[in-house]
């Protein structure tokens, strides 16, 4: 099975990434940027019985490891 | 010689080498801005130092690559004119496609600051001509993504033309993979352009030129750039 | 009264945790009920950590002065004179509370807090050390907290630039609950261009720079003093996040604009952000300040004055500037990419005014707000003392070699390498020591003078008898500067406790303060800057006391320095200083026993000056190849440390009319090793004849391994992998 | 208008940092997971008269900056 976990930062959060390309976005010229906040792709494979099965697992996965959850939200696609 | 130090916002290294350029060559770098458009007159050798250019957000090196200074280095390269990106300023270089490739996270994901062996591949380069081929030397490195990768061909490439001028080896010079602390392709630490006048290094020679700090082993590629400098003129 | 302002009600009084007489006194103070904004900004200054107020009366007890201070606590830091012009500026501070809640960012924006406090004096960092306690090894969090913290003390300091040359980290189930992380940072300054935070002349901008304001950690400062429950997790506040970077830039822009003769006054924002720093500012100079807070730059929609003047946004700075200056100024922080914003003014009234969306939302008398905060005269217990170990009473159940080796594998001994490695400890090119050694050593400018630096502190002696501990602890960081040939300077301290409200707390801390104030007037080592974190305990349970000593010292010549490892085979070892064979207390008792008790090893500052001022003159003299001075573990470990950094071994003497364990594990104090040639050994000895030093010869270095009668000898190679292993085998096991 | 950038890492490029949390995930006894390919995402706020000039400036962006094209791809949605 394929699934995509994306994680991003909570809203208030300071993203220093995101204003520093924000910044270098605007000096190259890239017309009308108002704000960028940056976040995390996991592309997963996972063997496992069935979509729930995975869901659980990979939202084990977040909370356990890959999202930091003091500042950081995740969401979790099964995409079969 | 004359040299350029650029400095970018954010890149942390840039007194550790104008202290190593005046240190082993008795003449001060200019310090150049990353905003300015033209590099000063009469410069012989331009230097990307270390640090975190950009704090080094999005990637290493990627935001400096695109600064209005870089189109004067360009331009400096392809008259065949020194250049010498350390660290940060390697990743630089590569992000600016001056070099192949790109330095990903080391394998253990860890920033690593510590002594290394590397073993200079061969001296009849400006860079390395201060050194014998065969020769180890130690140097410091400080980085958290100096894991050397490219396409097959590219490595196929470097490794035919002798552009891989200094790989981390254990300290008798032999390959191991458990020196390879990094994970760079083939335990690549230094690599050149098809040119040969863009040298790009992981490890930092700068903070080895002092007797009253440490070793001095770094001296020899700074020596080697002078040596080559006068010659030129 | 503001529109859409919560009602002051004494529930919310109690959670901005204030006490109700305090709140009585604030009331009555101003004549009137606060406004909300007015509640937050007296809970922010009238808190713990801001006010010091359980504190204040016993630190007056701490030697402050000396002919080389320039300026002692009451600063963003402490400053020394140095020589050739030139002051050093250093300071020490905790981030406990916001690291146990996350541990990259809490860590991280310690040491970005802590390197603003130098570089608002106008000293340019030159170096980073940090003390770290974790929990048991075998708790559950203590592995993640190692992982995080240590990066996000590399990723802020490795990206700021500074070398992170040295600190301790140690384990122990009292912290469970409550991790320590205490960073320092060490600047140089020229002596005649240091900044201060009071603010001079009326009717000057006050000026705002760096990053913009955001809701981050509101109420940081009142968490950090505040005891965690066990919904203390659950709560998880605001956190602040570190940009590294744009701190560079601030610090680069700060130097050009003071540089430039700008600058009238400097604060920056830690704690309580605007708010401490706008009353510092003001009252340090019994001047008014009024903000306006439409100018403020925010990231963050809608924010209130509350919010604004709660923040904990990090990377900001607060400045009162030569009114002709100020677009010079300007220009300079728009270069640099950051911030810049006149917010307010100076006032002649001494009120705190702060105006929002044209309303008055703040209207305070500043002094009783700064300088002027209530001040508690705590009751404290006197601490139980503990009996002294009789050594004989102490078993040795496994050969001295075995316990040797238990030793430099133990979680508290074993390298710390797996740590420092992650820390830039070379960039700036002046480490002339770096970490592993007893204090590091960072070359000043050109040199030839470099500054030592070491944290110490052994929390389960301050514990067993809070003032031997904190003698102890000043003793330890004075020896260590000796041990690498330096002249102890002057200190900073990072006091560490739980509930300052249970009096036994009190007492450890009150006794603490006391023992430390002792050690530093006998050994001419003054305090200039410091701090103090409480409340660190979970659900009643304590932390060890923890006073963290910061010291500093100076080097005339780098040449003239000593390191531990031993330099060549057959040069004699010597000891300097009287062993007893104290237990109590000690790394054996705890690690091969299983025990912690008995009182902890007293300490003599006599001998200490004695025996430390003889190590350097020695050192000086260049009589010595190799010194390590004695701490945790005793004779065999500190032996074993020098042949593990040289990979030369030695041949040792049994030590007779002795318990052998109590020798060559006791932790007396006042107490080096030393190698020399053996030609300088009568030399050394007739010296330490004449200043009435004892010296003992123990053995020659030499071969592979150590031996000693009655003992399997045993590699040094194999004492190494050991002492190596531990910390990156536990740290690879699972997370 | 808002808008999310995704990047990825090519097929066949050696993703280090995927691999590390792949082998923390099965240590940590998430059951099934085969491999993780880690990216980024970029939340991008922009103002733009209509939805191509804004795809257009963000894969101009892409192109530029958000992406190191020799080793990743990149993918552009306008969520309006
Ligand atoms: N334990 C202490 N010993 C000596 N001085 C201290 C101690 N704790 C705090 N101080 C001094 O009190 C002042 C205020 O400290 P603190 O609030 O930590 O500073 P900051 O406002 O920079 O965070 C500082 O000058 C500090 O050096
Ligand atoms: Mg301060």
């Amino acid at each position: 099975m394929k699934a995509r976990v994306t994680v991003t930062l909570k809203p208030g959060v300071l993203d220093p990434q995101g204003k520093a390309i924000e910044g270098a976005l605007k000096s190259l010229g890239i017309e009308g940027v108002a704000s960028v906040r940056q976040g995390k792709v996991f592309d997963i494979e996972l063997a496992a019985k069935d979509k729930k099965t995975a869901e659980a697992a990979l939202k084990n996965a977040c909370e356990k490891l890959l999202a930091n959850t003091v500042i950081e939200n995740y969401r979790v696609e099964v995409l079969g | 010689m004359k040299s350029a130090v650029i400095v970018f916002p954010g890149i942390n290294r840039e007194r550790d080498m104008a202290r190593a350029l005046s240190l082993v060559s008795g003449r001060e770098p200019e310090m150049v801005w990353h905003a300015a458009t033209a590099l000063p007159a009469g410069i012989d050798l331009v230097v990307l130092p270390g640090g975190f250019s950009y704090g080094d957000y999005l990637r290493c090196g990627a935001i400096a690559a695109r600064a209005p200074i870089m189109d004067a280095v360009r331009a400096h390269a392809g008259k065949g004119a020194l250049v010498l990106g350390i660290c940060n300023g390697f990743q630089i270089l590569c992000e600016a496609g001056l070099l192949p490739g790109v330095l990903m996270r080391n394998t253990r994901l860890k920033f690593i600051c510590k002594e290394v062996h590397l073993r200079v591949e061969r001296s009849d380069t400006p860079f390395t001509r201060g050194y014998n081929a065969g020769d180890v030397v130690r140097m410091p490195v400080a980085h958290g993504e100096g894991n050397y990768i490219a396409d097959e061909a590219t490595i196929a490439r470097l490794e035919g033309e002798g552009r891989v001028l200094f790989r981390y080896v254990a300290p008798d010079g032999s390959l191991d993979p458990e020196f390879n602390f990094n994970g760079a392709t083939h335990a690549m630490a230094g690599i050149v352009n098809e040119g040969g006048n863009v040298m790009g290094l992981m490890p930092h020679p700068e903070n080895h030129v002092d007797p009253a700090i440490g070793p001095t082993d770094g001296r020899g590629l700074f020596a080697g750039l002078m040596e080559h400098g006068s010659r030129a003129a | 009264m503001i529109p859409n302002e919560p009602q002051i009600t004494p529930a919310l009084v109690a959670e901005h945790g204030l006490t109700p007489d305090e709140y009585e006194r604030f009331r009555a103070l101003i004549g009137r009920a606060p406004s909300f904004t007015e509640l937050g900004i007296v809970s922010a200054m009238w808190n713990e950590h801001c006010s010091y107020k359980s504190s204040k009366v016993h630190l007056r007890r701490l030697p402050t002065e000396a002919p080389w201070v320039i300026q002692g606590p009451g600063e963003n830091a402490g400053v020394i004179d140095i020589g050739d012009g030139l002051a050093c500026v250093f300071k020490m501070e905790s981030h406990n509370h916001p690291t146990f809640i996350e541990p990259y960012q809490g860590a991280a924006t310690g040491v970005g807090g802590i390197l603003r406090d130098v570089f608002t004096m106008g000293a340019r960092p030159i170096a980073c050390l940090n003390f770290l306690r974790f929990g048991s090894p075998e708790h559950p969090k203590t592995r993640r907290l190692v992982a995080g913290v240590v990066a996000g003390i590399g990723g802020y300091g490795n990206s700021f630039g500074v070398p992170t040359v040295g600190g301790s980290v140690g384990f122990h189930s009292r912290y469970d609950g409550n991790i320590l992380v205490n960073a320092m940072a060490v600047g140089i300054a020229e002596k005649d261009k240091i900044f201060y935070a009071k603010a001079t002349g009326v009717g000057r901008p006050v000026v705002y720079l760096g990053s913009k304001t955001g809701r981050d950690g509101i109420h940081g400062a009142t968490m950090a003093s505040a005891e965690f429950g066990e919904d203390s997790e659950e709560k998880r506040p605001t956190v602040q996040v570190g940009d590294p970077f744009s701190e560079k830039l601030l610090l680069e822009a700060c130097l050009e604009i003071m540089r430039e003769g700008c600058v009238i006054a400097i604060q920056d924002m830690g704690a309580a952000g605007l708010t401490c720093s706008a009353v510092e500012m003001g009252a340090k100079g019994d001047l008014g300040v009024s903000l306006d807070l439409d100018r403020v730059p925010t990231r963050e929609e809608a924010m209130t004055a509350y919010e604004m003047m709660l923040s904990e946004s990090q990377e900001r700075m607060l400045m009162v500037l030569r009114p002709e200056k100020e677009k010079e100024a300007e220009a300079i922080f728009r270069k640099w990419g950051l911030d810049f914003a006149v917010v307010g003014e100076t006032t002649r009234a001494k009120r705190f005014v702060v105006r929002h969306r044209g309303d008055v939302m703040a209207d305070l008398p500043i002094k009783e707000l700064g300088d002027e905060a209530p001040v508690y005269e705590r009751k404290f217990a006197e601490p139980k003392k503990r009996p002294p170990l009789d050594p004989a009473s102490v078993p040795c159940p496994v050969p001295l070699f075995a316990a040797l080796e238990q030793l430099v594998g133990s979680p508290d001994l074993c390298s710390k390498r797996w740590v420092w490695e992650q820390y830039d400890h070379l960039i700036l090119g002046n480490t002339v020591q770096r970490p592993g050694g007893d204090a590091a050593v960072v070359r000043v400018g050109e040199g030839p003078k470099a500054l030592a630096l070491t944290t110490d502190v052994t929390p389960r002696y301050c514990e067993a008898d809070p003032f031997e501990g904190g003698k102890q602890a000043v003793a330890e960081a004075w020896r260590n500067l000796t041990a690498v040939g330096a002249r102890p300077l002057a200190v900073t301290d990072n006091l560490n406790f739980g509930n300052p409200e249970r009096p036994e707390i009190m007492g450890e801390f009150v006794h603490c303060v006391r023992g430390i104030a002792e050690a530093c007037k006998a050994l001419d080592f003054p305090v200039v800057s410091g701090n103090v974190s409480l409340y660190n305990e979970t659900n009643g349970r304590a932390i060890l006391p923890t006073p963290t000593i910061g010291g500093v010292g100076l080097i005339d010549d780098l040449a003239l320095t000593a390191t531990l490892a031993f330099k060549a085979k057959g040069e004699a070892i010597l000891l300097v200083g009287e062993t007893r064979g104290m237990l109590g207390q000690s790394a054996f008792l705890a690690t091969v026993l299983n025990r912690e008790d008995g009182a902890p090893p007293p300490v003599d500052l006599a001998s200490e000056k004695r025996n430390g001022d003889f190590v350097r003159s020695l050192i000086a003299g260049g009589l010595t190849t190799a010194v390590h001075d004695l701490s945790d573990g005793g004779l065999l470990v500190a032996i074993a440390e020098m042949a593990i950094a040289s990979g030369i071994g030695a041949s040792l003497e049994a030590a007779p009319g002795f318990p052998a364990h109590a020798f060559w594990f006791g932790e007396d104090q006042a107490r080096y090793l030393l190698t020399a040639a053996p030609v300088d050994f009568p030399k050394i000895e007739a010296r330490a004849a004449e200043v009435g030093v004892q010296l003992r010869h123990l053995g020659i270095t030499g071969g592979d391994r150590l031996t000693l009668a009655g003992e399997t000898p045993i590699l040094v190679s194999s004492l190494q992998a050991r002492h190596e292993s531990w910390l990156p085998d536990y740290m690879g096991g699972a997370a």
